[in-house]
């Protein structure tokens, strides 16, 4: 993947708010990243860092009320998401962008059966008729390695188990052929061995199809055997990026450095004790004005509770929201 | 996480959670109003009489069939009884068998769909029983057991008080089924909810266990189901009074007042619209009541 | 104004009975609604006009004792039918029919409910096809009650012959659609629900009845039914619109019909309990066994209740066109109705305080009721559940409490109340109560049997199955004889002497307080001419001559 | 433990799930006995079996050699304050609608006569024990986070001073930055009053991080017993490799040089299994005969016990070491035999 | 999905002879009696010869036995033998009512139809009415129109039918001049033969004020539990997936969430169906409909026993009968409902 390649998605500054009883929850606060063609970009970050409300946001896909973006710039295809008409912004949902949701039991509706489903999108997108769609869903069926897939478009989602949900919603994503595809969470309601499975499908997926993929995942150690870059959340911001072997070599936040001490092993040394963070995640009360990890930090300085840090480039395409610098042992000097 | 200093030493636990529920009704609009409105009601029809004191069966002849007086706030109707005075009269019977007969409603049910979705041994033979009051056609029951008992029951407890336990027996025994069916399939689900399964791995006892884990998680059905229950009990009775089969003519209650002006709606509409206007808000209230009530007894929602 | 022309020429009448006929033979069924609607199709002998008067209607003229049409001793009558009248499938109507007609009601296992007017009927033959005799097993006074008036119409023997006995319900058919004489016949009948008829083609007077169609539609309640003729002229025709009389006179002053009245002999009443109903007693209550009742036989006691009572304004409230204040039992006809008792008209509580006081029974312990020789003369009073009794209950309650007698209203489900049951302590026979209040009537024009009520062994009691139409349970020798006097005296003067004789009896004895002379109120659009509203036969005893007005 | 099947016009006994199916083990006094497994394999279902909290088919129950598993309910209550349970979901497992306080004194209400007083002292000296702020009493569950809850669960299972606890997947539900203190809080109890748990988990590498010894079941049948570092070292089942190799590494080199085994295929239905092994249908090395015959559970090493028929000619040295342990310490054995 | 079916039919039949038999005894319990309403001037011993010949002395059990026989047995060999000409009718006598001294089902047949008409119609128009308002008022909950519609619905609910009735007939048809178009009867008319297209405008217009009434009660109830569903679909996961695929939202509503919320809807419309043939009675009493609603009430007031009997038998039957239904319907709805 070339480096300085045009990036298919590109989102900056974004923001989101959720106006609940009595106050807001800033659950997305001004984050930027971009995906390269291609590219297989994992998100990581522990529950509510605000993964999913900020690849909702991209594509419109959260309620509103009570969700509320605020602000930002979505460029895909030359366009700023956030500003088009609805009749653009569905059509690149479903036909540009496919998106795999975190629980495959829920995500699929339980009263049509498998075929309609996965036709759906490919006759509103590709205005295909019936039956070359029904040929269509066949195949992808196929390709996300459900056997016998003539039977099975018939089936309701009740007939199958979880990991096979999954492929369904994958094949639905992969439809009309997006040039970028979100995963979120696609396997977190999985065994280990399903897992496997679909990361297997997925990483085949992509090479034979060429899409960029955004995965999100709160398991590292997914991450680490397929993403090409890491992007790291926390408190509803981005707090770390890297390319993948960098970021697990050299993880310079120190929520990140904590994350990958607390996740024991089946290989290699057992320690006798397990690392841990103390202390809870922030409340998303309001716009942040200092770090939202220092509470919990090993390193704070009295710069993180006045300022928000913001994200310092540390070469090798790796930048990381941190006044504290790993590689010096001390403040960044700015 | 804030860490709010709460007084621990002694506090009451009871009163603490209705103190939250309190706090979270209030921010129902609709429901203060509703209770307020209700409230209102209930003052006007049980107290109102010690203030307004008209005997509301005192007749006088010469002022039958006024319009708003004075006098007479709402009006006479044909025998010259003050209509003020029937209608908190009306009031105290109609909320009376609304609130007596929901509540005997609500228990059999909750009773029966406790008792069917706990206890597996029963449950077959409960839910037969359900589905046999289910299939009882309502109405015709009704007005059968209120031409069987109502002279009994008159001769024994005089005839108001006699009609009145047959009335509220006959709304409540022939509308507890639905609530049954909601309360059991609540419990059936709450069963293989963990901390259920957890209090008996403690080894809690059967009533315990009911009164502590499997009642208070099936308030929310439960409280709906009462509020939907007074407006139907309300509507229940006006329409046996309608059928002549309820209250004797010539004892007031909402429905049977509503009825009686029917005949009159061109002549004095002011008479139509008091019990009609009585009955329609009571119920309105009570649904708005409940709607608040079932919010603010979930604790998920009371702590957002 | 239309009044002559052909038959069939004004179209559809429509007329509305809010209690809907459930069958339109009215030998199985003896409600007011099946019979009046019977009386389209089924004739009779002779019928009551709206003065009582008997007119011969199959009959060529009304048999007497003058004409020879009665026999001297009394025992029987003899009829003859009009010339030439047809059934309307086009047979002849013979004496046969009339016969059939005397076998089918008396029949075993039948159940017909006007077996009363075939009482003391030995036999009915056919002296020739237009001649009927009818044979007594005793002299009658009053020979005009077998085949005579609504109640007992001629039937045809070809339709009904096999229905005899216990076959009676087997002819639905037959029930749902008689064939008869009357200006109308049977298109279509819905059990409780509607009736259509059209003329009959084979009526025998010419240009009867004006109308081609009658549509008889049932149910709803009194006001729906007053609205549809007097406010939205959907109907011609309305019934018994018992509502409350304001609201009728408002609806009648719409300006599309007209409200009119037919007095019968229908008197609401109140039965003063002269035996003991005190439930100490258990079983023996309100029989003999009990004992005289602690006040209300002494007629000083009735009578201060009775003048206590505004009967016009129980009338104004309750009654309106429909009722009118009386103190008799035997309001009407005319010829029967003492004056007497007059005085009870116009409502004195002062000088039924008088009465009370003079009498010494005083309000001795100062709760505001008084005692009758140590008893509280507090009185049980009770009447069927309906808007109207409960009103005037709520009225006399009001009035006798000023005169320092208390009243516990009651009342009880007019079908456990009428029923009959001798199971049930609530029915108006047993009478466990002091004081109870319902409307009684006779059916015809000849009170004989209805003032035999009143003999000493018509008290219900329990060895009769608590039968028995002596409600109040008066009993007075005197009584007795005046009333075998009647049943052997004939000529209308000197029987009505004997019956005014007896009224006055009943009523300064005090055992019964009649309130309102009720009639039968319907109304009918402005339009609809020719109606005379009888109280004494079928409503609808003239609507052959009915006839639509021009505009 | 069966779950019975009934179909048909009359509702006949059609057939059973069998959610655990001839299962046999012994816990140890002291010791953490992992129990693996995909979702749905019978974990849960062995784990409550075990407590009694649902009523077995076949089979016995020794909790301090004392038989359990035919003792009618009522009489089961005496012994609950020696055996408790920690389960999956801190959230459905404290009743929405009670304080901390309540949850937590709920068990001594049901077994101790103690005064008000003394239950509330109780209750806040267990809630030190795991952790929990004492000011916290009497919030209601939703207003904590998923570790706290499951402090709270936990400090109702120690309410009794238990001997022998059942973890039902505690950590399944929490945050991975969470997971780990609730780890170290149970290890840390267990050191302090000598606990006894068995550690129901999918998660094959904190079961790695916890238990002493580790079962691995697949489809209502333990597969592998064995010591923790024996099994990771060198799995013998071909289930086991495959479960060991399918959890993704969190190290990007690491990760690249594992070779790995993906299985192919979904878990059959607990109430139609295979005939012959359970795993057959997606065994990597499947032989014919697994197709055909159910192979037997016993002991290829010593403290090593197998089910699969690549282990059937391996002679065992007596499995006698541990019968004879299972004597003299307190042992809890589930032994299943309904084989159908 | 037959043999569950057949299941509920066969257990539908002891519950519906239970129901007969509690119906029976009942209204033997029942005072009254059917010559209570003939006129007072009718003598007693007639009376008792009334009574004789209705078959009022048998004991009950006999009576209740016979009423059971004529009506599972003689009454549909009856009708069987009326439409096929090759079996001969039975013996026995029909069934009979007191009041009419027809037979009870010729009876019940007649009214049918109109009762099926207005009712019926009126429970189409009202939930036709309700199913949009309850969409859109959960669509945009919280909206001007949602308010609006709760409101309006309570109000619905609330009115007694006897008020409402009442007050339509003041409004269109006594006030309103008799030529305006907005004039509709206030007596429904049960002899129209539809036979052109005037008679059919008749019909339409004399069905409008019945049907509105009734509909309005419908209406404000069907809408509330529409709304509701509607609200707990809105937001599942599969709604989400359905935007995410770009779909639009009439999609998204229509055909996504409108289908899943209709599934306990169904099972309310379904059931609610017996309960306006008795909830109509008293429409039917205001407009004088005369359908079985008015029967029922003139048979309990005239104590037309075996009239009251069939007819609330009829009522039971109709019931279990839409139970099963809405079942059925449910099943077919929702694939994941699976009856065996
Ligand atoms: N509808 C909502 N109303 C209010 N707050 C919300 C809503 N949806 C999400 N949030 C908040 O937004 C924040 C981010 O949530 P998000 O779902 O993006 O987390 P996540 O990183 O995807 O977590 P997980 O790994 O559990 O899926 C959380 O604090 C959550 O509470
Ligand atoms: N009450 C029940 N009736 C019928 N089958 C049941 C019942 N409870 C569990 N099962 C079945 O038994 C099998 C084992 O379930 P169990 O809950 O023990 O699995 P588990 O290994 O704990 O899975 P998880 O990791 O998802 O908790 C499953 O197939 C399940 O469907
Ligand atoms: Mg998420
Ligand atoms: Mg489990």
């Amino acid at each position: 993947m070339p480096d300085g390649a045009q990036p298919v998605l590109d989102v900056r500054g974004l923001k989101t708010v959720f106006k609940i009883r009595g106050g807001e929850v800033h659950a997305v606060n001004d984050v930027s990243f971009d995906l390269k063609p291609g590219e297989l970009l994992g998100v990581v970050g522990e529950s509510g860092s605000g993964k999913s409300v900020t690849m909702m946001s991209l594509l419109g896909l959260l309620p509103t009320p009570p969700a509320d973006v605020r602000g930002g710039t979505v460029m895909f295809d030359g366009q700023d998401l956030l500003k088009v008409d609805a009749e653009t912004l569905r059509a690149t949902r479903g036909g540009k962008i496919g998106f795999v949701f975190q629980d495959p039991m829920t995500s699929l509706n339980p009263v049509y059966n498998v075929g309609m489903q996965i036709m759906e999108p490919l006759r509103k997108h590709m205005g295909m008729s019936k039956r070359a769609a029904a040929v269509r869903a066949k195949e992808l069926l196929e390709l996300v390695g459900i056997p016998d897939a003539d039977q099975r478009l018939k089936d309701y989602p009740h007939q199958f188990s979880g990991g096979m949900r999954q492929r369904v919603m994958i094949a639905i994503a992969l439809a009309c052929d997006p040039k970028v595809l979100i995963a979120d969470e696609p396997t977190t309601a999985l065994d280990v061995t399903i897992q496997a499975q679909i990361l297997e499908l997925m990483k085949d997926l992509q090479d034979r199809l060429g899409m960029a993929v955004i995965w999100i995942t709160h398991d590292l150690g997914v991450v680490a055997g397929i993403a090409d870059r890491v992007v790291v959340m926390y408190g509803g911001q981005i707090v770390e990026q890297a390319p993948t072997r960098e970021l697990f070599k050299n993880p310079q936040h120190p929520y990140t450095r904590a994350l990958l001490k607390t996740v024991p092993r089946v290989t290699g040394t057992r320690d006798d004790r397990l690392e841990i963070i103390e202390g809870q995640p922030p409340i998303l009360g309001a716009q942040p004005t200092a770090c939202p990890f220092r509470d919990r930090c090993d390193v704070a300085l009295d710069r993180c509770a006045r300022e928000n840090p913001p994200r310092y480039d540390v070469g090798n395409g790796h930048d990381a929201a941190c006044f504290f610098d790993a590689r010096t042992g001390g403040p960044r000097d700015v | 996480m804030t860490d709010q200093s709460i007084d621990t030493r002694d506090s009451d636990v009871a009163r603490n959670q209705w103190w939250d529920v309190w706090d979270q009704f209030k921010t129902h609009k609709g429901a203060v109003m509703g209770a307020g409105f209700f409230i209102f009601i209930v003052l006007a029809v049980y107290v109102g009489p010690y203030i307004w004191s008209i005997d509301p069966t005192y007749i006088d002849v010469r002022a039958r069939n006024q319009g708003p007086t004075w006098a007479h706030p709402f009006g006479t109707d044909q025998l010259g009884r003050d209509m003020l005075a029937r209608m908190m009269a009306g009031g105290q019977t109609s909320i009376s068998v609304g609130l007596t007969a929901m509540a005997l409603a609500l228990f059999l049910g909750t009773l029966v769909g406790v008792l069917a979705g706990y206890f597996k041994r029963i449950d077959g033979l409960l839910m037969r029983l359900t589905d046999l009051f289910l299939a009882l056609p309502l109405l015709p029951l009704l007005l059968v057991m209120v031409m069987l008992f109502r002279q009994p029951l008159s001769s024994s407890f005089g005839p108001e008080t006699g009609i009145f336990i047959l009335i509220v027996t006959a709304i409540g025994i022939t509308s507890w089924m639905p609530t049954a069916r909601i309360v059991r399939g609540d419990v059936l689900a709450l069963k293989e909810r963990e901390f259920v399964l957890a209090a008996r791995s403690i080894g809690t006892r059967p009533g315990r266990m009911i009164l502590r884990h499997v009642l208070p998680n099936v308030m929310s059905p439960i409280m709906v189901s009462a509020t939907l229950g007074i407006a139907t009990a309300i509507i229940t009775e006006s329409a046996l009074s309608f059928l002549g089969l309820g209250f004797p003519p010539d004892f007031p209650t909402w429905g049977r007042l509503l009825f009686d002006a029917t005949d009159f709606m061109q002549q004095h509409p002011e008479r139509v619209m008091w019990p009609g206007l009585a009955i329609s808000l009571t119920v309105l209230s009570v649904n708005y009541m409940g709607d608040g009530l079932r919010d603010a007894l979930d604790p998920r929602i009371r702590g957002l | 104004d239309g009044h002559e022309g052909e038959r069939g020429r004004d179209g559809q009448l429509n007329i509305i009975y809010w209690q809907a006929p459930s069958t339109l033979n009215p030998y199985l069924s003896g409600g007011t609604k099946e019979v009046e609607s019977a009386s389209l199709v089924l004739e009779s002998l002779g019928r009551f006009d709206n003065t009582g008067a008997l007119q011969p209607w199959l009959a060529a003229e009304i048999p007497t004792v003058e004409n020879g049409g009665v026999s001297e001793d009394l025992t029987s009558i003899t009829w003859t039918l009009k010339e030439g009248i047809m059934w309307s499938d086009g047979s002849a109507l013979t004496a046969a029919d009339a016969v059939f007609t005397w076998e089918y009601c008396t029949a075993e296992g039948g159940g017909c409910a006007q077996v009363s007017y075939f009482d003391g009927v030995e036999s009915v033959e056919a002296v020739d096809d237009l001649t009927i005799k009818i044979t007594f097993d005793a002299p009658k006074p009053f020979p005009y009650t077998a085949l005579v008036g609504s109640e007992s119409p001629i039937i045809q023997a070809a339709q009904f012959a096999e229905c005899m006995g216990a076959a009676a319900p087997t002819c639905v058919d037959a029930n749902f659609g008689p064939i008869g004489t009357g200006p109308f016949v049977v298109d279509d009948f819905k059990a409780n629900d509607v009736i259509q008829f059209s003329a009959n083609e084979n009526f025998r007077t010419a240009g009867q009845p004006a109308f081609s169609t009658v549509l008889f539609k049932g149910g709803g309640d009194a006001a729906a039914a007053a609205r549809s003729v007097l406010e939205t002229g959907e109907f011609d025709y309305a019934w018994n619109l018992q509502i409350d009389p304001t609201v009728l006179a408002d609806m009648e002053s719409a300006g599309l019909g007209t409200v009119v009245t037919g007095f019968g002999t229908s008197v609401e009443r109140l039965h003063l309990n002269q035996f003991n109903p005190d439930a100490a007693l258990g079983d023996d209550r309100s029989t003999a066994a009990a004992g005289a009742h602690p006040f209300l036989t002494d007629p000083i006691v009735g009578e201060a209740l009775s003048r206590a009572i505004d009967r016009e304004l129980l009338v104004e409230i309750g009654y309106g066109a429909g009722g009118k204040a009386t103190c008799n039992v035997l309001p009407a006809p005319a010829v029967y109705a003492s004056t007497a008792n007059d005085a009870c008209l116009t409502q004195d509580i002062a000088l039924a305080n008088q009465l009370l006081d003079d009498a010494g029974h005083m309000d001795t312990d100062g709760d505001g009721i008084r005692e009758y020789n140590g008893t509280p003369m507090n009185v049980l009073y009770q009447t069927s559940t309906n808007a109207v009794r409960q009103d005037s209950q709520a009225l006399i309650k009001q009035w006798w409490s000023e005169i320092g007698v208390g009243a516990e209203l009651r009342n009880i489900d007019a079908s456990v109340f009428f029923g009959g049951d001798p199971s049930s302590p609530d029915t108006f026979q047993k009478f466990y109560a002091d004081i109870e209040m319902y409307t009684n009537n006779f059916a015809g024009v000849d009170p004989e049997a209805y003032m035999a009520n009143w003999k000493c062994d018509d008290i219900p009691s329990p060895e009769s199955q608590w039968q028995g139409a002596n409600i109040q349970r008066f009993c007075d020798p005197a009584y007795d004889a005046l009333v075998d006097q009647l049943a052997t005296t004939a000529g209308i003067e000197a029987r009505a002497e004997i019956v005014k004789q007896q009224n006055d009896m009943l009523m300064q004895s005090y055992s019964i307080i009649p309130l309102v002379h009720r009639g039968g109120v319907s109304a009918h659009a402005n339009t609809l001419g020719g109606i005379e509203i009888s109280d004494w036969d079928s409503e609808l005893w003239n609507i052959a001559t009915w006839y639509r007005m021009g505009e | 433990m069966h779950f019975p099947i009934h179909t048909g016009l009359f509702r006949r006994h059609t057939g059973d799930v069998k959610a655990v199916d001839g299962v046999s083990f012994d816990i140890f006094e002291g010791e953490t006995l992992g129990l693996v497994g995909e979702s749905g394999c019978g974990k849960s279902t062995c784990g409550r079996a075990v407590l009694r909290l649902y009523d077995i088919t076949d089979g016995s129950i020794l909790i301090d050699g004392e038989e359990i598993g035919d003792v009618p309910q009522k009489d089961l209550r005496t012994k609950r304050p020696t055996m408790q349970m920690v389960f999956q979901d801190p959230q459905a497992s404290l009743n929405p609608r009670m304080t901390v306080q309540a949850i937590i004194q709920e068990p001594l209400d049901e077994h101790t006569s103690m005064s008000k007083a003394e239950k509330r002292d109780k209750v806040l000296d267990l809630m030190d024990q795991v952790g929990l702020n004492r000011k916290f009493a009497q919030r209601y569950p939703h207003a904590f986070s998923g570790g706290q809850r499951q402090r709270i669960g936990i400090a109702r299972a120690l309410a009794l001073n238990p001997k022998f606890i059942v973890c039902d997947e505690p950590i399944a539900a929490l945050d991975v930055s969470i997971q780990a203190q609730v780890v170290n809080l149970l290890e840390d109890l267990q050191k302090e009053f000598g606990l006894t748990y068995l550690f129901i988990s999918h998660d094959l590498s904190m079961v790695r991080h916890i238990a002493t010894r580790v079962a691995v079941m697949y489809l209502g049948k333990i597969v592998e017993l064995a010591p923790r570092e024996a099994l990771y070292a060198d799995p013998l089942h071909p289930y086991t490799k495959a479960l060991l190799s399918a959890v993704p590494e969190p190290d990007p080199d690491l990760h690249d040089t594992m070779d790995r085994t993906i299985l192919t295929g979904d878990v059959p239905s607990p109430s139609n299994p295979p005939k012959g092994c359970n795993f057959c249908t997606r065994c990597p090395a499947v032989m014919d005969i697994c197709h055909q015959q159910d192979p037997e559970y016993r002991e290829v090493l010593p403290g090593r016990f197998v089910a699969c028929h690549h282990y059937a000619n391996v002679t065992t040295e007596a499995a006698s070491a541990a019968a004879s342990e299972a004597s003299d310490t307190q042992s809890l054995s589930n032994t299943n035999t309904k084989t159908n | 999905m037959l043999t569950y079916t057949f299941r509920r039919l066969l257990t539908a039949i002891p519950t519906l002879i239970l129901i007969s038999l509690i119906i029976f005894l009942l209204l033997d319990l029942a005072p009254g009696d059917p010559t209570a309403s003939l006129p007072l001037t009718i003598p007693p011993e007639v009376r008792e010869q009334i009574r004789q010949s209705l078959g009022m002395g048998e004991p009950v059990h006999i009576r209740y036995l016979l009423w059971l026989k004529q009506m599972i047995w003689s009454e549909p060999l009856f009708y069987l033998s009326e439409s096929i000409g090759w079996i001969d009718a039975p013996d026995e006598a029909r069934l009979i009512s007191w009041q009419t001294r027809a037979p009870v089902l010729d009876t019940v047949f007649e009214r049918l139809p109109q009762t099926l008409m207005v009712v019926g119609l009126a429970y189409v128009v009202g939930v036709l009415i309700a199913l949009p308002i309850g969409i859109i008022s959960a669509y945009k909950q919280y909206s001007v129109f949602d308010q609006a519609g709760t409101f309006v619905s309570m109000i619905g609910f609330s009115i007694p039918p006897f008020f409402s009735g009442v007050l339509m007939i003041i409004l269109f048809t006594v006030m309103m001049p008799k030529d305006s178009f907005w004039w509709f009867p206030s007596i429904y008319d049960t002899t129209l033969v539809i036979d052109s297209w005037e008679a059919f405008g008749k019909q339409v217009r004399q069905m409008v004020l019945p049907v509105m009434v009734l509909a309005l009660q419908t209406t404000a109830q069907i809408s509330r539990f529409m709304r509701a569903s509607m609200l707990d679909n809105l937001n599942q996961d599969y709604v989400r997936t359905a935007r995410a695929k770009g779909m639009t939202e009439s999609v998204v509503v229509l055909k996504h969430v409108l289908r899943n919320s209709m599934i306990p809807v169904v099972t309310v419309i379904a059931l609610g169906i017996p309960a306006i043939f008795g909830g109509a009675i008293i429409t039917e009493q205001i407009f004088k409909v005369n359908g079985i609603g008015q029967l029922l009430i003139v048979s309990i007031q005239g104590s037309d026993v075996p009239m009251v009997q069939t007819l609330t038998f009829i009522f039971a039957v109709l019931i279990v009968f839409f139970n099963l239904i809405a079942d059925i319907l449910y099943g077919i709805l929702d694939p994941r409902i699976r009856y065996d």
